[in-house]
């Protein structure tokens, strides 16, 4: 692998929330690199800390009940934890994008979509009103909406989901960001425009030269997009490595069981599909151990008494389980 | 939007029509020579007397043909003039004021005008500032104090209120009395020689004729009323205005804002508040509610001779007919007031705009 | 459960209980608090001669009296030498009566023609909503300050004439909360669920529509019952509804109006009864308050 | 397969919602939820039904179990036309046919504790009462692997998983014939998926159950069914056995469907040519004249503009509606 420029680092990130039930360990000790022109996944179910790790990132963790307890998030070098809000604000948008869920409600329905678009532009380029009008209307063709001038002066409610999700794209291409997070953004989309979606942010990453964040709890799209993926389980990375490597020897009971229980697209029998038995813990108070060993089939007494640390199993792959070496694709 | 405007347009008479039907049913009520107000100032005392004008205007006749009278007038068969009919503006005879009943809204409105006016700036417009402080600065203090204000505030009766300020400020500290004027003032707006009532509203009419004296003198007067008839409201919009401003800050568009990088001055004043004000816009039907509901209560208590004291003056004195044009004003102020709501709201929101 | 719990454990809902607890207790000793002479006037506030000029709390004049003599007056008279003590702790009574009554019976109208219009939908919700438009085009009070003059002559004085008043023009707002919680919950899953069951319309609104529906209905019913005790009050000081002298806060404050110029030396005709009233309402809102805030935050006032 | 083996036959079925505007409210037009669609379901086997959303295919499994009256058209269950049942008739109907939900946290009435959840339509069609009803309820949740203990919790004690799980158990009580799952997975987590689909699994093989099973995801479809449906705007555009159609997918519209599919295998995602359809789905209000696919269809030709094409049977079993595909016979490659 050729020499490549790290742009983050994020070090043992642990983020609570301290709410009326308890204390939420929403990720927990969570730590990985990204180098530029990475398409990084993060994969895992939902209220995994998945969302919450991308928001600690971008320090937009509502605090209170929310608190970034412990870590670095280490970008070019300049630990972004350490920074002070103005600081931050300057990164925000601008060095680091993100875009969101669900696109029928990230767009503030009383404001034009040009107008949306313009106001980053105009933050931090430094643009007059003009400029930054034929850049707005430059970037949403860029994202493929046809008749890009006359629409900038649409509401959110014309536009149909897909286009609104490009058109957040749009808004946070603007400053041509170093990352863009990429929170589930395909999610509340449609197959077909999925699809579209996926193919927009390829393209314009390879023509832009942005590092990707992408959110998910769609391995196909993991597959499909990413070339390393961090799986996440309970706030917690439990496997990490180059999506082949995951993929194909995924040495983490958990990522087996979340590969075994999707239906097979080449088998022609009909069998039944692997089930993890059990649920996904919730978050409060502090998880004993693996949090996977409840549901767990290699489960040994060590599991119930001590986290697993990531153990690095070759470069390109490490995982968090004390019977790794049994753990088997099936 | 137009369509929903066009179509609240139309069943406006049907509403209206609603409305007369309800004040007659109230009016039915009463006795036919009661009723006798509706068409005549003095109503005879003998027997033979009273039996010719219930007659005259056909007050025993079958309700639906009554209802008809009561809305065009009673037509006098000899001479051809035409007597009552509320669709002529005709709403009878006023006992309480000794004047016909619409004469008596127009003349008293302007007192209940000054004070709707002076009210009702101030409290939207502070009202809806603390609202939006105490929202971003969620439990902190300034958001545990106007929770505390708001259910104190509610709590507190307007009559006791009003009466506790008397107590404290007027006959305590003598600083602010009640009524609307002092007697010199007084004596001065009413000298046609010296002083135009344009608007008969004693704080424009001295602006307008540049005599200060009589400014400060109709400010002072009505710092007490104007306090008493705000406070509800000014509490409900800060509430309505609290928990709007702070469902906006968790909405997703929020989050895209912040993670843009904009300010949080920005986020709050450009992105959220536009979104929060709708549900405000939405009350302002109460804001009307809660105006002339306290009008009636400020305005006896204060001795201000407004539409509000002549609706209880009225009550007192079994001034049905009074009663019920009031009643019939004010709910037309209502449904225009509503109109006027929705129109805003169209005005606020993209949505409804143009759909 | 864990919602009673919360009630009782915030502190603000906790004062809200403890005032309308210690309401209670007054309003159910009465008779020992304020004990009265002829039962079928125990409402009637009793009186110390007839002259006009309010007296102030015995024990802050009167020497030779002492707390049980036939003219101790521990928070002073009215005009009229009406014994403002009895007048509150009766007026108790009056109060929880026209709260409750009031809250109970708009609610049951008020649910019985919202089901009805959501229910039925089409002609009858147009016909039905239409009427509860002409309802709510009234300012809330001034329609029931008119309609309670209008029924007095009919009715008489006392406490039911303002009651029916208010219940007259209060339905309204439950009827559209409970129409539109109800139009929302009919297109559930659940209730698709029932239909596919088949389960017959009778037990799908009963059983599964309203028992989801209601809930804001009650909640904001209960805020509301601190606010009927003062529009009952608003109308009694205002001189419609009970007789003068009839044990009712708002006719008590009403005393108070003849005197404003000397109102800081007669301080105890509006400072007593002003308070009590003030802190009755208190309570019920406190708790209102509170039962919106752990039951649902989302909900807004109405009127 | 034969036809004395079907169980549910569909014949021209539409559902219209007419849309209402301006000031008098006036009927200025019709959704086209379900416009014209025919297909049989056969005793024993699983029928998916795909399409993305608003393509209408909760609106047909709605029809079926006459939560809605349909527009035109006929439904008949074992020679027995539904569309055409009064009230009263209905109930013996609502035995035979059942439906899962898609949504677990709004399926279930939360003032509801399960027992009364599971237990309603035995009360309601065998009145049934007392122990007997227990018994049933118990045995039911212990089908669907719900401790019969749980009977008297609330919905809210449960899990997504679980709920749906009762969801299942509550369909399952009249001992139906025909059940329709609504997209009863595509709520769920994905280790919770695989439970559900295999209960459904086991179900069926013990029960004998057929299953109509909607939904928007492609693999789990091609997993749990024996044939595919594919919806586009409220019609069936292409339906054959499971293998043929994911292997030789005739319909455009199909093919584009299942190569935006993403695999969850990196080797294979890499090789794969994809095929992307431009743009968004039509108005259903206003569909497109000729074949309604013709906006976003990178095949379509001056046929497709004109004229609306017949669902027809290309080959045995394998129906599609392409006018390309009925001219030549074969699958068009894009």
């Amino acid at each position: 692998m050729e020499n490549r420029e790290r742009i983050l680092n994020v070090e043992n990130l642990t983020t609570r929330f301290y709410t009326e039930e308890g204390v939420v360990h929403a990720v927990e000790e969570m730590s990985y690199q990204m180098d530029k022109g990475d398409t990084l996944g993060v994969v895992g179910e939902s209220g995994c800390g998945k969302s919450v790790h991308a928001l600690s990132i971008m320090g937009l963790i509502p605090s209170p009940p929310g608190k970034i307890e412990a870590g670095k998030v280490v970008f070019f070098g300049q630990d972004l934890l350490s920074l002070n809000e103005n600081e931050m604000r300057k990164i925000r948008g601008n060095e680091i994008a993100m875009i969101f869920q669900d696109p029928m409600t990230s767009l503030n329905p009383v404001l034009t979509v040009g107008f949306q678009i313009m106001e980053a532009i105009k933050l931090h380029q430094n643009m007059g009103n003009k400029q930054a009008r034929d850049r707005a209307a430059e970037l949403l063709s860029l994202v493929g909406i046809p008749e890009a001038k006359q629409r900038l002066d649409d509401y959110p409610h014309h536009f149909s989901g897909g286009m609104r999700q490009r058109a957040m794209i749009a808004m946070a291409l603007s400053c041509n960001p170093t990352i863009l997070i990429a929170d589930e953004p395909t999610t509340s989309l449609d197959v077909t425009i999925q699809a579209q979606i996926i193919d927009l942010v390829n393209n314009l990453k390879e023509k832009l030269g942005m590092s990707v964040i992408w959110i998910t709890h769609d391995l196909g799209v993991i597959a499909r997009m990413v070339n390393r993926v961090n799986v996440m389980y309970a706030g917690r990375i439990i496997e990490k490595g180059s999506v082949n490597e995951v993929f194909d020897t995924p040495k983490n009971p958990y990522t087996v069981g979340l590969l075994g229980s999707l239906p097979n697209p080449e088998a022609t029998s009909k069998r039944r599909l692997y089930s993890i038995a059990g649920e996904p813990p919730d978050l409060i108070g502090k998880i004993q151990g693996c949090p996977f060993a409840n549901r767990c089939t290699f489960v040994i007494d060590r599991c119930l008494q001590e986290m697993p640390p990531l153990e690095k199993l070759n470069e390109n792959h490490e995982v968090a389980c004390w019977e790794s070496e049994k753990v088997e694709k099936f | 939007m137009t369509a929903y405007i066009l179509r609240r347009l139309l069943i406006l008479p049907v509403i209206m029509f609603g409305v007369t039907i309800l004040i007659f049913a109230m009016l039915m009520l009463l006795d036919p020579i009661e009723r006798a107000t509706l068409y005549v100032s003095d109503v005879p005392r003998t027997a033979t007397a009273v039996q010719k004008i219930i007659e005259k205007y056909g007050l025993n006749e079958p309700i639906p043909k009554q209802y008809i009278r009561w809305l065009v007038g009673n037509k006098d068969e000899v001479t051809g003039e035409i007597e009552g009919g509320i669709l002529r503006g005709e709403l009878g005879w006023s006992h309480t004021a000794q004047m016909p009943v619409t004469e008596a809204i127009m003349t008293k409105l302007p007192v209940t005008l000054e004070l709707a006016l002076w009210s009702i700036g101030p409290i939207m417009a502070s009202g809806i500032y603390v609202g939006i402080q105490a929202a971003v600065n969620h439990n902190k203090f300034i958001d545990q104090f106007s929770r505390v204000f708001a259910v104190v505030a509610w709590s507190f009766p307007t009559f006791v209120f009003a009466l506790l300020m008397l107590m404290i400020f007027y006959s305590g500290l003598d600083w602010l009395p009640p009524e609307s004027l002092s007697q010199w003032a007084k004596n001065i707006v009413w000298d046609p020689t010296v002083f135009t009532q344009y608007t008969k509203i004693n704080t424009v009419d001295a602006i307008l004729n540049w005599r200060w004296d009589v400014f400060l003198d109709a400010v002072k007067h009505l710092i007490l009323p104007v306090f008493g008839l705000s406070y509800l409201i000014f509490a409900q919009v800060m509430r309505v205005m609290r928990s709007s401003m702070l469902e906006t800050l968790r909405e997703d568009y929020i989050k895209t804002a912040r993670s843009k990088g904009l300010s949080e001055r920005v986020v709050r004043n450009l992105h959220a508040r536009k979104n929060a004000m709708l549900p405000v816009v939405t009350i302002g039907g109460l804001l009307f509610i809660g105006l002339l509901t306290g009008v009636v209560i400020t305005e006896t208590i204060y001795n201000l001779h407004g539409l509000g004291r002549l609706f209880v003056n009225s009550a007192a004195a079994f001034d049905v007919v009074t009663l019920l044009g009031l009643v019939l004003f004010s709910s037309f102020v209502m449904v225009g007031g509503n109109l006027l709501v929705d129109v805003l709201y169209g005005f606020f929101d993209p949505r409804v705009r143009l759909s | 459960m864990k919602n009673v719990r919360k009630l009782l454990t915030t502190p603000i809902s906790l004062i809200g209980i403890i005032l309308i607890l210690v309401y209670l207790v007054i309003a159910i000793l009465a008779p020992v608090l304020a004990p009265y002479e002829d039962y079928d006037d125990r409402f009637d506030i009793p009186r110390d001669g007839f002259r006009a000029e309010p007296q102030p709390p015995s024990w802050m004049t009167d020497e030779d009296l002492s707390p049980g003599d036939e003219d101790w007056h521990w928070l002073g008279t009215t005009e009229g030498q009406y014994d403002i003590y009895y007048g509150l702790v009766w007026g108790t009574r009056t109060a929880f009566k026209a709260g409750l009554i009031v809250t109970f019976s708009t609610v049951v109208i008020g649910l019985l023609i919202g089901t009805i219009a959501s229910y039925y939908g089409g002609a009858v919700d147009e016909v039905l909503m239409r009427i509860v438009e002409v309802f709510m085009a009234f300012p809330y009070l001034l329609a029931a300050l008119t309609i309670a003059t209008v029924l007095q002559p009919k009715l008489g004085k006392g406490i039911v004439t303002p009651m029916i008043a208010l219940i007259a023009f209060g339905w309204t707002s439950y009827a559209r909360l409970i129409r539109g919680d109800i139009l929302s919950v009919k297109e559930r899953e659940y209730v698709l669920a029932a239909r596919v069951s088949g389960a017959t319309d009778m037990r799908i609104v009963t059983r599964h529509i309203l028992p989801n529906a209601i809930f804001p209905t009650l909640v904001i019913a209960s805020m509301d019952i601190g606010t009927y005790v003062l529009a009952f009050a608003t109308l009694s000081f205002l001189g419609v509804g009970v007789q003068v002298g009839y044990a009712d806060w708002g006719q008590i404050i009403n005393f108070a109006r003849n005197w404003i110029p000397v109102l800081d030396k007669y301080w105890f005709i509006i400072v007593f009864p002003g308070v009590t009233i003030s802190l009755y309402v208190l309570g019920w809102n406190l708790l209102g308050d509170a039962v919106r805030d752990i039951m649902d935050p989302r909900l807004r006032k109405p009127r | 397969m034969r036809i004395e083996d079907e169980i549910l036959r569909i014949e021209g079925l539409r559902k219209y919602f007419p849309i209402r505007r301006g000031v008098f409210q006036r009927h200025v037009g019709d959704v086209k939820a379900v416009d014209g669609v025919n297909f049989n379901v056969y005793r024993g086997e699983t029928l998916g039904l795909v399409g993305e959303s608003g393509c209408g295919k909760t609106t047909i499994g709605r029809t079926i179990v006459r939560l809605y009256r349909p527009t035109d058209g006929h439904v008949f269950f074992d020679g027995e036309d539904l569309a055409l049942l009064s009230k009263k008739e209905l109930q013996t109907l609502r035995r035979k046919i059942q439906m899962i939900f898609q949504n677990p946290y709004a399926s279930l009435s939360p003032r509801m504790n399960i027992k009364n959840i599971v237990g309603e339509p035995l009360e309601i069609h065998d009145a049934m009462r007392g122990k007997d009803l227990d018994d049933r309820i118990a045995e039911l949740l212990d089908y669907v692997g719900i401790s019969p203990s749980c009977m008297n919790r609330y919905p809210h004690e449960f899990s997504g998983g679980q709920r749906q799980r009762i969801g299942i158990a509550r369909s399952l009580a009249l001992n139906p014939e025909l059940i329709i799952c609504d997209e009863p997975i595509s709520s769920l987590d994905v280790s919770i998926q695989a439970q559900v689909v295999n209960l459904l699994e086991e179900l069926q093989d013990e029960l004998g159950l057929t299953y109509i099973f909607i939904a928007h995801d492609l693999s789990m479809v091609r997993h749990i069914s024996n044939r595919v449906a594919v919806m586009y705007l409220g019609k069936i555009v292409e339906i054959a056995d499971k293998i043929v159609l994911y292997d030789n997918a005739l319909h455009p519209y199909t093919q584009a469907l299942l190569s935006a599919v993403p695999i969850p295998d990196p080797k294979i995602e890499k090789e794969r040519s994809r095929v992307l359809i431009e743009g968004d789905l039509p108005n259903p209000a206003n569909p497109p004249q000729g074949c309604n696919f013709n906006t976003r269809c990178p095949l379509a030709e001056d046929i497709c503009f004109k004229k609306e094409p017949d669902f027809i049977e290309i080959e045995t079993d394998h129906f599609s509606a392409c006018h390309l595909v009925e001219r030549d016979g074969e699958a068009i490659i894009l």
